[in-house]
């Protein structure tokens, strides 16, 4: 067990926090947060300063255009970026994290000549197109079908919780290629144009106020055969490639933004005089506990990534995750929403301000027990695929 | 002993759902999203109905019942969620003018929190300010001050404030900057903090018992892995909890509206805050995406629940007072 | 809603609280713990004073030799006998609250004459053997045999849990008379002499240190088929109208006792100092509203059993409690183990000590979660039978 | 960085294991609930075994590892439920002749509680009594004081104490009644503080772990309803949320092996506390009636968590040392 970085790390992270340091004083101002095109244009001009700097697709390996890093300088890049105040990855959050991930792994070398490049750069957006009204939980029970003419699939059906769709230009879409098989078999995954006739796209308002998800509604929609990754029926292993990332090191730079908070609400108590209060503050110092260990879980999940990383191949973007990842997801998704309370405590009545940031992270926060896997399913995937408890009821 | 309703208090229980089904079905909520002023036919029609006159004598034109009845009627329009002052509104009748029948519609709002917030501030016509009190009520008072003082009334244009964004999309908020302090008003104050406390409690407790009809509902009509969500135990058993809190919120809100105690109301607020702010999110959990959205009903009940618990008790209060009480 | 006691309500407590104060001062002292015959003895004797004074099966109507009393009076007596600190229920509880009502529904006359009066005089304790090392939550799995021979059955089997067996005269005991008959339909309820050959009990210590209760060996045991309450293999639904009995009225006494000390956990925090230290002040001021709340729940449900009283009868000891009995057991048993977690705060630690009774408390509060139908069971008792949620899975 | 156990750490593990395995296996445990006294035979082997002189620099007859392999022992000896003064003999080990050996066996205590208990009181030769220290460790210590004073040394003998009855059938206690002052040593007192919390937490660490292994075992073998309890989803979470707290404490354990840090070990403390505590109180949720008898080991390790989080840093001092570095 070794805490320390190594030299080659120290030099890393010297050399990325001084690039943040010339680099992020030259941003312009972010755009509002329901101005999409501003967002779009915003972050994907990051991503382009990213990629100029050699940071794009840094943990992607070499011969999908990434840079090979480590999952330990992944994870300095992450926490480094995170504590500079750097742009998060917005609207390249699906493009990097999840279509791209599964066309690096399980693409033709066409695929992802012509897809990760932009997807580095920046020049493409992604959106995802799993979710559909009946299939939540319930993945495999999605009923988008796609129907075989010619040298295209016709596709129809209702996508749900598809973020950034407004300003997408490819959705990873998951479709029943073949209606009779068994739910998990009949599935494929493709790359589907977002201005291909048919595409419509209403915005989704959370209770969080914001309209960041849509419903995507697909009427016969016609995507080349060769936009399919992976085999036809294979898709359910191909997204269980692309999931597993989702509950890896995703929250990584949420976990040291959760720290900063947290240090910010016990100064805010101090400030308004509820630091007295010896509930708020022991309710603090666990939370301080609870979030330095998860940090440490993030470490230790990431090394034993970077332990089983193969030395080549194609499916080694920092080694796929494993179930570690939901045994981070079910308690960090609840600490979060404890750090969230606590700031309505430390705010008290103040809480009841729509405008005030812990506000809207106390109400964004319900989603996390909820996305990417309710604690409900993650509860199970812990019981039976790490304890090994039996299927079933 | 008889603890269960009269056959006229469930008579009451039910004419005020039919009501405000009637008024305020779901068509309005979604309505009153986007503009939740309260209506001022359908707070006339209130008054008519006798919503507001509940309790005062009937010498005074009032419905001459007591306080059960109040939390009955407050236990219906919580679980409507039906915006409005509606405390402010039961409270003042008889004290102000034109309130009981409807015509008029007056604030209150608690001088001792920060910030002092006053709900729908556009709509009031005036505002009743409540200064003393540290906490929650103290039937003691503190002398004859604690007693009948610290309450001032005021036109809505005399009180200075400024905008503030609130949570619940039904409650327009305001801030107040300057403590107006223009008529006082000879109200026993530890009363009238007791009764508001209880008349939130009672809408707490409506709201409580409607997100589990909800989550409910839901849980037996979304299907996922080949059978409805709600034959699953994780749903099951969050359902559960979430009736129990209910119920035990139930039996502490309606006995305290008959003993009038202090003690009693105090620990009811703090239960039935619990169970509508629990309720609510465990709504949410058990609607999945569903409930994450602004059409769902659901966030409506878990923000007007986090309103009410920072209203006239808050949990923090509420167990000191019940602690101290243990050794008093 | 009324709160409030009516004349003859009143009266009655007046009465029993001057009874209370001549009788409870002459008592002996109390036998040890682990004394059973000594505990045997001094709990019949105080069930012969009650009877001798009036309040001998108070609730139970009184053609089965009970005084016919309302709900409410019975929850007087319960009441008023805790805050006085009358003897507990002690060894007289099954035959009081399971095996005599049990009777009392479903007996014939000629039963009811011959078990009834020696419970209600404390002559004869009953100790109840229904669950079983493979039939726990499950009861309706179990395997004790009846095998019907003459006028006998002849019963093997193995019993767990029985409490008092020790010094029990009679047992209430399920059986399955018709091992083809689906689970729920081939069970018999029995009375079985204790002293008859073939019963072995040994005593089964819990982690609280005690043995109250036991394992019960039954080797070819025969018992008069005269015994059998109910008809043969319709036991099931005997045994739900005697468990219901126990999701009942059975806790009104330890609700007040638990107000009681709450009480004392305050005023020993205050004596301490740990009374502070807010986390813990407040922690008790949570718990005051939460009993206060159950005492209410008790009752309401108690009202509710007043009003589904049937005017006569013989299935009319109070009317049988219904799954509102849940709920209540579901808070109480959480609420308990709070209590005693908090009175551990209150001791510091001085909770490390074994011979303090909030210790003892503590450990036996465990087991409030587990005995008479887990949290888990009584959550889908409530999630089906009242919220009418699908069963299954 | 690198955090995953060297392959030497994961040799320490397996062979404590082993070696505990072998000789205190569940017959040991079941005669040690009738005679917890530590078995001097199985003491000195630990001693022979390198067990007590782990930290100790070769030079001086040690082992010459670090914090983190003491660790990895003493969450083997908290799944194992080893008896004895295990953290004293640790800690003085290289202090006190013929404790690295296992010849001789001390004890240890915290002056500052009330009541000041002492392990195994008939067993230890010594009685190392700490005085310092308000609550937990505290590195900046208060003067020269804070940084050596306060630790005394006297034989067994001298020791006034009074019978206490344990809790935990395992770990016989003292109450000590009058501190003996009887000689000086001269020990970094916030070291160890901070060490004993760290083996504690370890210890409690291996008993979280054990009871996710044995209430797993259980809710695959038992059977009720047709299937494996472990099939129906509220026991499946109830273990899910064991693992994932076990897994929390074994990073935050891990971690502060290797930083030493004050609050690092404070935060290690209070997760493992809660792991084992809550683990094992789930753990007998999930085996029903079983896990209430005395013979079931799950008791054990609930009571043996419950002393051990009454030691060496309470979840209420952490907390407060927790919120106090947040703001320093």
């Amino acid at each position: 067990m070794d805490l320390t970085c190594t030299e080659e790390e120290d030099a890393f992270r010297e050399r990325l926090r001084r690039w943040l340091g010339e680099v992020l004083p030259t941003l312009p101002a972010p755009p509002a947060a329901d101005d999409w095109p501003g967002r779009r244009a915003y972050d994907a001009a990051w991503q382009r300063r990213l990629y100029d700097a050699g940071y794009a697709g840094l943990h992607w390996p070499e011969d999908a255009g990434g840079r090979g890093a480590t999952p330990t300088q992944h994870l300095i890049f992450l926490e480094e970026t995170e504590r500079a105040g750097a742009p998060y990855v917005g609207a390249n959050f699906v493009g990097l994290l999840h279509a791209g991930p599964t066309i690096a792994a399980e693409g033709s070398d066409a695929q992802r000549a012509r897809w990760l490049p932009p997807i580095l750069r920046g020049d493409e957006i992604w959106c995802q197109g799993f979710s559909e009204p009946d299939a939540g939980s319930d993945l495999a029970a999605l009923r988008t079908t796609a129907v075989r003419d010619g040298d295209h699939y016709v596709v129809s059906g209702t996508k749900l919780w598809t973020s950034h769709a407004e300003v997408a230009d490819w959705c990873e879409l998951l479709v029943r290629t073949d209606p009779d098989a068994p739910r998990h078999r009949g599935i494929s995954w493709l790359a589907m144009p977002m201005d291909a006739p048919g595409v419509t796209v209403r915005p989704l308002r959370t209770l969080a106020g914001s309209a960041e998800f849509a419903e995507m509604f697909l009427d016969e929609v016609r995507v080349p055969v060769s936009h399919r990754v992976g085999a036809e029926n294979d898709g359910w292993r191909v997204t269980m490639v692309t999931l597993s990332f989702e509950r890896g090191t995703a929250f990584v730079g949420e976990v040291v933004a959760c720290r900063r908070v947290l240090g910010a609400l016990a100064r805010a108590a101090r400030a308004n005089g509820r630091w007295d209060d010896a509930v708020l503050r022991r309710g603090l110092g666990r939370l301080h506990a609870e979030f330095a260990a998860l940090w440490r879980l993030t470490q230790w999940n990431v090394s034993e990534a970077g332990a089983a990383r193969p030395r080549g191949g194609r499916s080694g973007i920092g080694g796929v995750p494993g179930t570690g990842g939901s045994v981070f997801k079910l308690r960090y998704s609840q600490a979060r929403q404890e750090l969230y309370d606590a700031a309505a405590q430390v705010l008290g009545a103040g809480a009841l301000d729509a405008d005030h940031e812990w506000v809207a992270g106390r109400l964004s926060s319900l989603s996390y027990t909820i996305a990417a896997g309710t604690s409900q399913i993650q509860q199970n995937i812990v019981a039976e695929r790490i304890l090994g408890l039996p299927k079933g009821r | 002993m008889d603890f269960q309703l009269t056959e006229d208090q469930r008579a009451l229980q039910g004419a005020t759902r039919g009501l405000l089904a009637g008024r305020f079905g779901p068509d309005r909520l979604r309505a009153a999203v986007g503009d939740p002023a309260p209506d001022r036919a359908l707070w006339r029609e209130l008054g008519a109905a006798g919503f507001f006159a509940l309790r005062l004598p009937e010498e005074a034109g009032g419905v001459g019942l007591g306080l059960p009845a109040a939390v009955f009627v407050f236990e219906e329009a919580g679980r409507a969620l039906l915006p409005g002052p509606l405390v402010a509104c039961q409270l003042l009748a008889g004290v102000v003018d034109g309130v009981a029948s409807g015509e008029k519609i007056v604030g209150l709002c608690e001088g001792t929190r920060d910030p002092v917030l006053w709900e729908h501030p556009a709509t009031c016509e005036e505002l009743i300010l409540v200064e003393k009190g540290t906490g929650c009520h103290d039937r003691a008072g503190r002398g004859a001050q604690g007693r009948t003082g610290g309450v001032y009334r005021s036109a809505a244009d005399r009180v200075s404030c400024a905008p503030f964004a609130s949570v619940d999309p039904l409650t327009p908020l305001a801030r107040v900057t300057d403590l107006p302090r223009t008529e006082p008003l000879a109200l026993d104050v530890p009363r009238l903090r007791r009764e508001a406390a209880l008349l939130t409690a009672a809408q707490q407790l409506g709201s409580a018992a409607r997100t589990v009809e909800l989550a409910v509902a839901h849980a037996r009509r979304r299907e996922q892995f080949g059978a409805p969500i709600g034959a699953f135990q994780a749903i099951k058993h969050l359902c559960a909890q979430m009736l129990v809190r209910t119920e035990i919120a139930r039996c502490a809100v309606y006995a305290a509206s008959v003993t009038d105690g202090d003690i009693d109301v105090t620990g009811a607020k703090l239960l039935a805050d619990e169970a509508a702010v629990r309720n609510a999110r465990d709504c949410v959990q058990v609607h999945g995406g569903m409930g994450f959205t602004w059409e769902a009903e659901v966030h409506l009940h878990l923000k007007r629940a986090w309103l009410r618990a920072e209203c006239w008790c808050t949990a923090g209060e509420a167990e000191e007072l019940l602690a101290a009480d243990l050794i008093a």
